[in-house]
């Protein structure tokens, strides 16, 4: 069940990154293109740590 | 809030991320906080209207 | 059960009138954008409204 | 009906609403009855051309 | 239940073609719309169907 | 692989096909078929990335 949680957020992410790196595809995945959907990972996962921990703050604070 | 969460993030990222980088940058970091509370009073503003819609 | 109903309603209708009504978030909610993000919400359930009574309307005429 | 309707209004509302207003004015209500019209033939004619598909 | 899958296929591929195909919607539905739509569902199912059988043939040799 | 699949299809079909013809042309087939190849080269990226960061 970890595992489907895991391929979800892939395909998730995926679906994102596509959208934000690949405009058209070409006959290689070019380093240019990788490195954008890595780091679209990496901004993806801290944008929601940001948000999550913010949200969290304002509750704690009863600030919502 | 599990809800409003993700859909925060993911219309957040979209607004504050152009091409993303190696890490958050300054900029990025002021436009989700700002994003994020935009997005909340979006959603009090759109639960009120709502619910007085509906009575 | 009634109130995840009406959550879920409002997280559609947010995430629809948001696209409609926020460019780029400032550092309030100016009052202009409270406004389109009312009527917003206001249009879309007169749409609602006005599609599901003409649908009624077709399939008690048989036109459907 | 009730999937056909939620992606007729979902479809129509984008098309015909431009920035909301004070009321659905009279251009707005032409739009959404001619749109739900051809989200309908649009919706016949796709069924059709999967179900010969199908065969 | 199998005709619950057909109708959500057809709900699937009117939200597509809809898209590709309709600006903005006029008093009839007129030829050229009528062919796009038609097009665009073939085009789709061929779509589909070459995806599938490359990424079969791709798992038959272990190429995944 | 489901999935995988239907996403695949949608993005690809998008990407490749402009306005749809009455087949599938040459220019489209080879589109569709390094379109698949990217999108899995992607997800394997992507999961590559989601991997190493849960670690």
């Amino acid at each position: 069940q970890q595992k489907a949680q895991f391929q979800a957020q892939v395909h998730n992410f995926t679906d994102i990154c596509w959208d934000k790196c690949v405009d058209s595809p070409g006959s290689k995945l070019d380093y240019r293109t990788e490195t954008c959907l890595v780091s679209c990972v990496e901004r993806f996962i801290d944008t929601t740590l940001a948000i999550t921990n913010r949200f969290t703050q304002m509750v704690q604070k009863g600030a919502h | 809030a599990q809800e409003l969460l993700q859909r925060m993030t993911d219309k957040c990222f979209k607004k504050c991320i152009g091409k993303p980088g190696s890490t958050l940058d300054n900029s990025e970091q002021k436009c989700i906080a700002m994003c994020m509370d935009r997005y909340m009073d979006a959603w009090n503003t759109v639960s009120r209207t709502y619910n007085s819609r509906l009575q």
